[in-house]
C-alpha cells in the first residue's frame, strides 16, 4: 500500500487522465466563462461586454438576504434529508436480499416522474381541494392550508432530496463490519451507544457525502420554494434567474454565481473541517 | 408570447392554449403555392413557442412544399436570443416578441426581411400599432418580422367568490389588500408586476421615472404579504380555487375560462401591456428559401385565421381576423373592445433590462 | 502411587455440581447454522471464580458457546444461565460480561487508547478515573506508551493485547476468553498467564478461557472440559483429564499417548491384556470406571513420557511384563526433550520421550541416548498403561 | 446478530414507523393520483373526468418510438456514467484527508449552479462562437458544429448526473479492506485481475446505487437533450409534458406515467436479478 | 559429552553463507513507519529450500520482514533479493512468492472453493483441473467438503487453514507463513507440521516462517533466526541455538533459563564464577565465543530440565560445586513434567523441570518429587552451566 500512497500507480494514473481532463472541461469551462462574465459589464442591449471591473462583485450586498434565505434553506433541508434519510438508509442496509432490492428502487422512484408532474401532483394533494378538503370533509375546522407554507416546501424538497441521502448511507452501512457492533454491545454500550460511537462515525463517509449531494444543489434551489412556497422568499436562484433572463446583466447574474460557489466552497470546507476534527477528538485518545 | 422568468422548463404552461382544434374541416392554403423556381429543400427549423402552431397547418405546407416542418420550443425571449448569441443552432424562423427587435437588430441576429420573397404579405391590412415594432431602427423602413397575433396583459378573477365589479387596477391592488388577502397572485416579472403597479398611480406601464417606481415599489411592499404567490404558473392556484384573483397573459385566460366559466379576465382600465409576436428570419438561416416560403404562407389570411382557431389569439390582419368565428372575434377575452386597448402599451427593451427596476424587483422579492 | 494425586492436583473444583452456586449454566444448548450443527446439546456448570477452560479440535464449537453466553447467538434449542438466572433475550450489554474476541475486533476509527477505554466510558467513568485505568490496562499487556496508535499500526499480537486489555479494564463478574495470548510469543505468553491468574484469583472473575495450548490450559485452569462436535467428551481437573482419560480421543489429544490394541485376557482391578502380536501387557482402568470383562476388544493407552527405553543390553529386564522389543527409527530432538520413535513388531510405532541427554550424568544409566537402528526395549509400569474401551 | 436478523429489533421498527409512514405518503400519493387519473377520461375541454376504464392505456403503444428513445437514453447515459465515475471515485478514495474533501466538492459544485445557467454556460462554450470558434481559429477544418450533436447531448448529461454516480461508489470505495488487494496481488492477480475480481465485485452496492441513482431520473429526462441536442428526438418526458401541459390529456398522460413507471421498475429489477445472480456465480465455488 | 551434537542437528544449514546460493536476501534492510522503527538494519540470507524460522518477541519486526519480502512494503532502505535479482519496484504478482496473512484476509465475496482456487485461475487453470486441485488442497487441511461455506461460516481455525490451502496450492519457489497455524489445537498442528514439513521437503519449496510455538520451529526448522526490535540477535540451527544461546535474551526467550550473576574467578576453558552469595560455580563458555578475562562480571545461564534436585538427605553432593541449597516454593504439575521453585539465598528462585514422577520405577532414587517447604539441593553439571557476557 505503501506504494500506492507514495505514487500512484502508473494505470491509475492512465485510468484517469482522461477522465480528469474531461471533467476539468466539464466543470471549469462553465466557471471560466462565468469569472469572465462576471469582470465584464452590461451592454446597453443587456447580455456582455468585454471589461475588467470587481464592480459586479461590490453590489453583491445589495442581494444578501437572497444569499441568507438560500443558506437557510439548505442547512434545514440537509438536516431534514439526514434526519430521515438515515433511518431509511439504516432500514434497507439491514434488509435481505429481494425485498431491499425493491425497496431501494422505491426510494429512487420518485425521481421519475419528471419534475414537473411531480409539482403538479402535489399542487393537486396540498391545494385547496386536496387533503385541505378531505381534512375539512373530516370536520376538521378552519379548512387547513398546506400550499405555501413552509411544510409544503419541505415535502416538496424531502420528496426531491431524499434519495441523494439515503444511497451514500445505505452504501457506507451496508458493508459495516458487524463484529464491532457485537464489540460495542460486548463491552455495555446499548443500542443508542452503539450508534452514536460505532455505527454513525463508520458510516460517517456516506453521511458527509450525502450531505454534500443534497446541500450543494438545495443552494442552487428555488424552484421548489417558488412553486410550493410561493415564491415569495427570496434565494439566490431567483436572483440568478431575473438577471439572466429578465434584466440580462448576465455580468453581475456572474458575479453572483460566482459568489454563491464561493460560499458553498466556504461552508463546505468548514463543515468538514468541523466534522473531520470533531471525529479526531471523539476518536483519539485524550492521554 | 409572455416571457416567463420563473417557470421550471421551456414549454411554459403560461403560454398554454387549448390544445384542440375547436372546428374541423380542410385546412385551406388559400391561393397560394411555393415560389416558381427555387428549392425549398426539405426542412425548416421554427423556433417558437409551446403549442403556438396547429400541426395541420404544418403538415399541409409540407403537402405543398415538401419541406419537413421541425419545431423547436422555447419559454423566453431571453433564452432564445442568449442560444442565438451563443450560435450554431440552425435555426431558420424565430417567434419574437415585439419589444427584442432593437436588441435582434442591433446584434444582426435576424435579417431585414426581403420583401419580395413575401408576396401575401400586404402590410396596410396589418394594424399600424401592431407592426410597428419589428422596423428597426424605429421609423425605418427596414421591417424584421411580420406579425402572428398579439395580446395583453390583465388579471383573471373567479367570479364565484370575486362578486363586486372588477375594472382597473386599482381594484386589484386595493382589493389585494383587504377582501381577497392571500388569494392573489402576481407575476414573478417585473415588467408587468412593476408596471402594473405603475398604472395604479396612473404612471406609464413602461416608467423608468425614479420618483415614480419609488412609490410603484412602496405598494407593492405594502401588497407583498397579502399575496397568494409571486408565479408566472399562476394555473394550478386558481384551478386550485387556491387563488381568486391572479395577474394574466390572454392565453391563460382564454383557457382557465374555457374550463372554469365563472373565471373572467379583466383589462385594467388605466391600460397596462399589449404585445404582439412575429414571425422573423433568423440571420445566416441555413434554409433561408423555405424560411421565406412559410412566413409567406403564414401571411396568407385563410391559413392565419384557421392557425388562429388553434392557438386562441388575435390577429393583426384585419382580412384574416375578417374570416375568424364570431364565437372567436366576439369574445371579449381574446377582442376586447377597442377602448380598453387604446391606452395599453407596448413593453419595452429598455422597460424590462432598466436596472432600476431590476434593484426595486429584487428589493420587493427580498422585503 | 501411579494414581496419587499429582502435585498440580492441589485445585478446588472449578466445576459446579448440580444445586451447588454455578456462576455460567449451560442446559442442554443447541445451536444450528442451517444443516450445521455447532453445538449439540451441550451442559456446563461453571462455578463462580473458577477458571473454565474449553478444549477441542477447531471447529468443534468453542467459539460458538462463547457467543451464546455473551449474548451473540441464541441457542437453538436449550437455556443459558448466568448467575443462577435464564440470560434468554437479555442483550449483551445486560449481562456482566466481557469477551477477548477471537478476531480482536477493535474500533478502526478509535485509537488504542480510546479502545481500551470504551467500556469505561459506558459505565460513566471518563477524564481523569479514564486515562489512570488505561494507562493501567495497557501496562498489564505490556503496551504502556501505544495509547494513540491506531490497531492498523500494530502488531498481530500488539492488537490481541490491545483486545485483552479492553476486556479487562471493566472488570466483569465473567470474562469469556477466545484464545486470548494465541499471538504471543511463549516469553510473553507466560507473563500474561501470571497476571491473568492472578487477576482472576484477586478479583474473583470466572473466566471461561479458550486455547490451544496445552500447557496454558493445564496450569491455568481449574477445570477443563474437552469438546468434541459440539458436544462434551469429558470434564474433570487437568490431572484428572491427563491422568485419567476415559477414551481415546481425551488421551490422544490432551498431550501424546501411545495406543496398543488388544483384548482382556484377566479382569478384575489388574488387568491383563492380549495384543495381536502375542505380547501381554499389563495395565490398570481409569479411576473410576469399573473392569471390562475377560475377553473385551480394548485399547492400551500409554504417555511418551512414562515410557522408558533400555539397551538390548539389560535383558533382564526383558523378561519382565510391559516390556516390549523394537528398533528405534527416529531420535528427535525437542529442546528439553528428546524424541524416540520405536518400531515395535506386531505393536507398531511407540513413542517415547525423556529429558535431552545433557542432563543426565555421564555416570547414570538412566535413559542412555540411542540412534536410529538401535535395538531397545520400551518399558513402563502398570500404574501408567490405561485400558480404554472407548 | 442472529437476532437482528430474526426480529428487526424494537427501536429500529420504533425510529422507522413514522419515516415509513411520511415516506410512503410522499411516494403514494402522487402515483395514487396517477393510477385514478390514468382510469379516467379527458374532458372535452382538457383536464380529467373520473371513469373507470383501460382505453388509456390500451392507447399506450402509439408511444412506443418515445418509450424505445428514452431507454435506450437512459441506458446509455447510466453506463457512461459509469465509465466516467468509476475511476474518479476511485482517485477520490484513494486520496488524503483535506484533498480528498477539495475533490468532493469540486464533484457536486456543478449542481450548484442553477440548471438554466449551466444550459447556457454550455450553449457559449459548444455554440459556433465558442469551442468550434477557436477550433477554427487553430484551423480546424471544416469549423467542428457541437451544438445539437449527441455528444453535446452526453457532456450535458454527464454534467448534470455525474456526481449521483460518483458518490456512492465513492463511498464503497472508502472503507475496501485494502489487505483483501493484496492477498489477491499476492496470489498472482495483476491490477486489472483484482480490479475485475476484487474491487469491483465488493463495491457492487455502490455502482448499482449510482445506477440507480441515475438510471431512473434519466428515465424522465428529457430536457438535456431537448436543449443541447435540439429537441429532435421525443422522450417520454416530452410526451408527458405535452399531454399535461398542452393537450391537457391528463388521463392519458396518467397512464403514459404509469407505463414509464412499470417499465422501469421491469428493467431495473431484471438488472438487479442478472447482477445478483452474475456475483452468485462468480463467487460460489464449481464444485 | 555436553557440547557434543544433539541428535536433532542432523540438518542442513539452511542459512546461505555470502556468495553460496540464497533464495531470499535481505540486505542491510530497515522500514520506518513514521517514528516507529520496525525493522532496524536487518540482514538475512535464507538459501534455497530451507525451512527457515523468524523468532521474536511480539512487535520485532517478523510481519514486517515478510510483507517486504512479499512486495507489500518497500523498505525505507537496503535491499530485498528474490533469487539473486533485486526485487525493488517488482510488484507482488510479479514475485512467485505466496503468504500465509496473520490476518487470513479471505475473500468475503467467495466461498472457500473458490478462495482456494483463486491463485489457478489467475494461471488460466480453471474447471475440472482447478477443482481437483482445490479438493486436493483442501483435503490437505482436513477440510473436504467445505467447498460451499463463506468464510463468516468458519471457525477461526477453518479460516486459517482455508488462507494456507490458498497459499499452499500455488507450489511456489517462496512461502511466506505468519503464524500458519496458531489457531489450531495441537493434534490438529502436529498433522499438518507434518504436511508442510513433506511439501516443502519434496517440493523443495522455500519456506519463511514465523511461529510462537518453540517446540514448532526447533522441530521443523532448519535454521532459526531469533530477533528483536527489528534486529538479528542471533542466527543458527535450532540446536545451536537452543544449546549455545549467545546472550542472556536468547537463553530467555528461546526455552526457560535460570541466571545466576557473578564475577569470573578462573578465566581459561573451564570457567569459575562467584556469586555474590559466596558460592561458586563451575561453567562453560558457548561454543565459538573467547572466555572472558577473571574479575569480568558475567551472567550464568542453566536450562530448567538440566537442574536436578536431591533431598537435603544427599549431603554427598552438597559438597561438589555447581550445587546450591535452597527451600521449595511452588512444584507445578505441567502434565507431562513438573516444575519446582526452588529459593536459594543469594541467588534467587531456580527453576528446575523434570519428568512427571509417575515415570519413576519406585525403587529408583532419580529427581524424587517434592513438595513446597522441602529443603532441596539443585544440582547440575558444568557443561549445563553456560557464561554469556551480553
Ligand atoms: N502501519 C504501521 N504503522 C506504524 N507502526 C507499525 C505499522 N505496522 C507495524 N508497525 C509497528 O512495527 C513493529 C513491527 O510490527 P510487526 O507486525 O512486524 O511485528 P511482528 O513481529 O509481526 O509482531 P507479532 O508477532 O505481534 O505479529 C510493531 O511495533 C508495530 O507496532
Ligand atoms: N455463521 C455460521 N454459519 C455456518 N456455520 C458456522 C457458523 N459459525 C460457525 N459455524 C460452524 O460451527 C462449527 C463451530 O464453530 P466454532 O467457531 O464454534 O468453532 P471453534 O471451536 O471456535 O473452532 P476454532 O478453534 O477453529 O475457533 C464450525 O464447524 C463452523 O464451521
Ligand atoms: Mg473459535
Ligand atoms: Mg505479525
Amino acid at each position: 500500500m505503501s506504494r500506492r500512497s507514495r505514487r500512484p500507480r502508473a494505470v491509475t494514473a492512465l485510468l484517469l487522465a482522461p477522465t480528469t481532463a474531461w471533467y476539468l472541461l466539464l466543470l471549469l469551462a462553465p466557471l471560466a466563462i462565468l469569472v469572465i462574465f462576471s469582470l465584464g459589464e452590461r451592454s446597453p442591449v443587456g447580455g456582455y461586454l468585454p471589461g475588467l471591473s470587481l464592480d459586479n462583485y461590490a453590489r453583491l450586498p445589495t442581494r444578501a438576504t437572497a444569499f441568507a434565505n438560500t443558506f437557510a434553506l439548505a442547512a434545514v433541508s440537509t438536516g431534514l434529508c439526514a434526519l430521515i434519510g438515515y433511518p431509511l438508509a439504516y432500514y434497507l442496509a439491514t434488509r435481505a436480499g429481494s425485498k431491499r432490492t425493491i425497496l431501494l428502487v422505491l426510494v429512487v422512484l420518485p425521481f421519475l416522474t419528471s419534475f414537473l408532474i411531480r409539482t403538479y401532483a402535489w399542487f393537486t394533494i396540498l391545494g385547496a381541494n386536496g387533503l385541505p378538503a378531505v381534512a375539512a370533509a373530516l370536520g376538521v375546522e378552519p379548512k387547513p392550508v398546506l400550499l405555501n407554507t413552509h411544510l409544503a416546501v419541505f415535502v416538496g424538497i424531502v420528496y426531491n432530496y431524499l434519495s441523494l441521502m439515503v444511497f451514500p448511507i445505505y452504501v457506507s452501512l451496508e458493508r459495516l463490519d458487524k463484529r464491532l457492533l457485537e464489540a460495542s454491545k460486548d463491552l455495555g454500550a446499548g443500542r443508542w451507544a452503539t450508534f452514536r460511537q460505532v455505527t454513525l462515525p463508520l458510516s460517517a463517509p456516506g453521511l458527509v457525502s450525502g450531505g454534500l449531494l443534497v446541500f450543494i444543489p438545495m443552494m442552487g434551489e428555488y424552484i421548489v420554494p417558488a412553486l410550493l412556497g410561493g415564491g415569495k422568499v427570496f434565494f439566490v436562484g431567483n436572483a440568478l434567474v431575473d438577471l439572466f433572463l429578465q434584466s440580462r446583466n448576465w455580468p453581475f447574474g456572474s458575479a453572483m454565481a460566482i459568489g454563491l460557489i464561493v460560499v458553498v466552497l466556504i461552508s463546505v470546507t468548514a463543515y468538514l473541517r468541523i466534522a473531520a476534527r470533531g471525529r479526531v477528538e471523539r476518536e483519539t485518545s485524550l492521554l | 408570447a409572455p416571457p416567463t422568468g420563473g417557470s421550471p422548463t421551456p414549454g411554459s404552461p403560461a403560454a398554454t392554449t387549448p390544445g384542440t382544434s375547436p372546428t374541423t374541416g380542410a385546412t385551406p392554403s388559400g391561393d397560394w403555392a411555393p415560389p416558381a423556381g427555387v428549392s425549398l429543400g426539405d426542412t425548416l427549423n421554427l423556433t417558437t413557442w409551446p403549442n403556438y402552431h396547429d400541426q395541420k397547418t404544418l403538415d399541409k405546407f409540407k403537402d405543398l412544399t415538401g419541406v419537413t416542418v421541425n419545431v423547436t420550443v422555447e419559454g423566453a425571449n431571453e433564452s432564445m436570443l442568449a442560444k442565438l448569441q451563443a450560435g450554431g443552432t440552425g435555426w431558420d424562423v424565430l417567434v419574437p416578441t415585439n419589444y427584442t427587435f432593437p436588441t435582434y437588430a442591433e446584434l444582426k441576429l435576424l435579417e431585414p426581411l426581403e420583401l419580395a420573397k413575401l408576396p401575401h404579405f400586404d402590410a396596410s391590412t396589418y394594424e399600424k400599432r401592431f407592426l410597428e415594432p419589428a422596423y428597426q431602427p424605429a421609423g425605418s423602413d427596414k421591417l424584421y418580422g411580420i406579425n402572428k397575433d398579439w395580446g395583453t396583459t390583465g388579471y383573471v378573477i373567479n367570479t364565484e367568490t370575486v362578486k363586486e365589479p372588477m375594472t382597473s387596477w386599482k381594484d386589484f391592488w386595493d382589493k389585494t389588500r383587504d377582501a381577497y388577502s392571500r388569494k392573489v397572485t402576481i407575476h414573478d416579472y417585473q415588467l408587468t408586476s412593476i408596471g402594473n403597479a405603475l398604472k395604479y398611480f396612473g404612471y406609464s406601464f413602461n416608467s423608468v421615472e425614479p420618483s415614480e417606481l419609488a412609490k410603484a415599489e412602496q405598494l407593492l411592499l405594502d401588497v407583498k404579504p397579502h399575496l397568494f404567490a409571486i408565479t408566472s404558473d399562476y394555473q394550478p392556484p386558481m384551478r386550485a380555487k387556491d387563488a381568486v384573483m391572479a395577474m394574466a397573459w390572454t392565453g391563460d385566460a382564454v383557457q382557465l375560462n374555457r374550463d372554469i366559466p365563472t373565471i373572467q379576465y379583466v383589462i385594467g382600465s388605466e391600460g397596462g401591456e399589449i404585445w404582439s409576436d412575429f414571425y422573423s428570419v433568423v440571420a445566416g438561416a441555413p434554409h433561408r428559401e423555405a424560411a421565406y416560403a412559410f412566413i409567406d404562407y403564414m401571411a396568407v389570411p385563410a391559413v392565419a385565421a384557421k392557425d388562429a382557431e388553434f392557438h386562441g389569439y388575435p390577429l393583426a390582419d384585419s382580412v384574416a381576423t375578417s374570416l375568424l368565428p364570431e364565437s372567436f372575434t366576439k369574445n371579449p377575452i381574446i377582442y376586447p373592445d377597442e377602448k380598453l386597448l387604446t391606452p395599453l402599451e407596448f413593453g419595452a427593451a429598455v422597460t424590462l433590462t432598466d436596472e432600476n427596476r431590476a434593484e426595486l424587483w429584487a428589493r420587493v422579492k427580498s422585503a | 502411587m501411579g494414581a496419587s494425586p499429582p502435585v498440580g492436583d492441589l485445585r478446588t473444583g472449578g466445576s459446579a455440581a448440580p444445586g451447588v452456586e454455578a456462576d455460567v449454566e449451560l442446559l442442554d444448548v443447541t445451536k444450528r447454522f442451517g444443516s450445521v450443527v455447532a453445538v449439540d446439546r451441550l451442559t456446563l456448570r461453571i462455578a463462580r471464580g473458577a477458571f473454565y477452560s474449553l478444549l477441542g479440535p477447531s471447529g468443534c464449537g468453542k467459539t460458538t458457546t462463547l457467543r451464546m453466553i455473551a449474548g451473540f447467538e441464541d441457542p437453538t434449542s436449550g437455556e443459558v444461565r448466568i448467575g443462577g438466572r435464564s440470560v434468554d433475550g437479555v442483550p449483551p450489554y445486560r449481562r456482566n460480561v466481557n469477551t477477548v474476541f477471537q478476531h480482536y475486533a477493535l474500533f478502526p476509527h478509535m485509537d488504542v487508547g480510546r479502545n481500551v477505554g470504551y467500556g469505561l466510558r459506558q459505565r460513566g467513568i471518563t477524564g481523569a478515573e479514564e486515562r489512570r485505568r488505561v494507562t493501567e490496562a495497557l501496562e498489564l499487556v505490556r503496551l504502556r506508551g501505544y495509547e494513540h496508535r491506531r490497531a492498523w499500526e500494530l502488531s498481530g499480537g500488539q492488537q490481541q493485547r490491545v483486545a485483552l486489555a479492553r476486556a479487562l479494564i471493566n472488570r466483569p463478574t465473567v470474562l469469556l476468553l477466545d484464545e486470548p495470548l494465541g499471538a504471543l510469543d511463549l516469553k510473553l505468553r507466560r507473563e500474561m498467564q501470571l497476571e491473568l491468574k492472578s487477576l482472576q484469583t484477586q478479583v474473583g472473575i470466572t473466566f471461561v478461557y479458550v486455547t490451544h495450548d496445552q500447557e496454558e490450559a493445564i496450569t491455568m485452569s481449574d477445570r477443563i472440559v474437552v469438546m468434541h462436535d459440539g458436544r462434551v467428551l469429558q470434564e474433570g481437573s487437568p490431572a484428572e483429564l491427563y491422568n485419567e482419560p476415559r477414551s481415546r480421543y481425551v488421551a490422544g489429544f490432551l498431550g501424546q499417548s501411545n495406543f496398543i490394541a488388544g483384548r482382556v485376557v484377566e479382569g478384575g482391578p489388574s488387568l491383563a491384556i492380549a495384543t495381536p502380536g502375542g505380547l501381554r501387557v499389563l495395565a490398570r482402568r481409569p479411576v473410576g470406571l469399573e473392569a471390562p470383562a475377560a475377553g473385551a476388544e480394548v485399547t492400551v493407552a500409554i504417555r511418551p513420557e512414562r515410557i522408558r527405553l533400555l539397551g538390548a543390553a539389560g535383558e533382564g529386564a526383558a523378561a519382565e511384563a510391559n516390556a516390549l522389543v523394537g528398533r528405534v527409527t527416529h531420535a528427535t530432538y525437542l529442546g528439553d526433550q528428546v524424541e524416540h520413535r520405536v518400531q515395535v513388531d506386531g505393536v507398531g510405532e511407540i513413542v517415547a520421550r525423556a529429558m535431552a541427554p545433557e542432563t543426565m550424568d555421564a555416570g547414570e544409566s538412566a535413559t542412555p541416548r540411542f540412534a536410529p537402528g538401535d535395538q531397545v526395549i520400551a518399558t513402563w509400569q502398570r500404574a501408567a498403561a490405561l485400558v480404554l474401551t472407548e
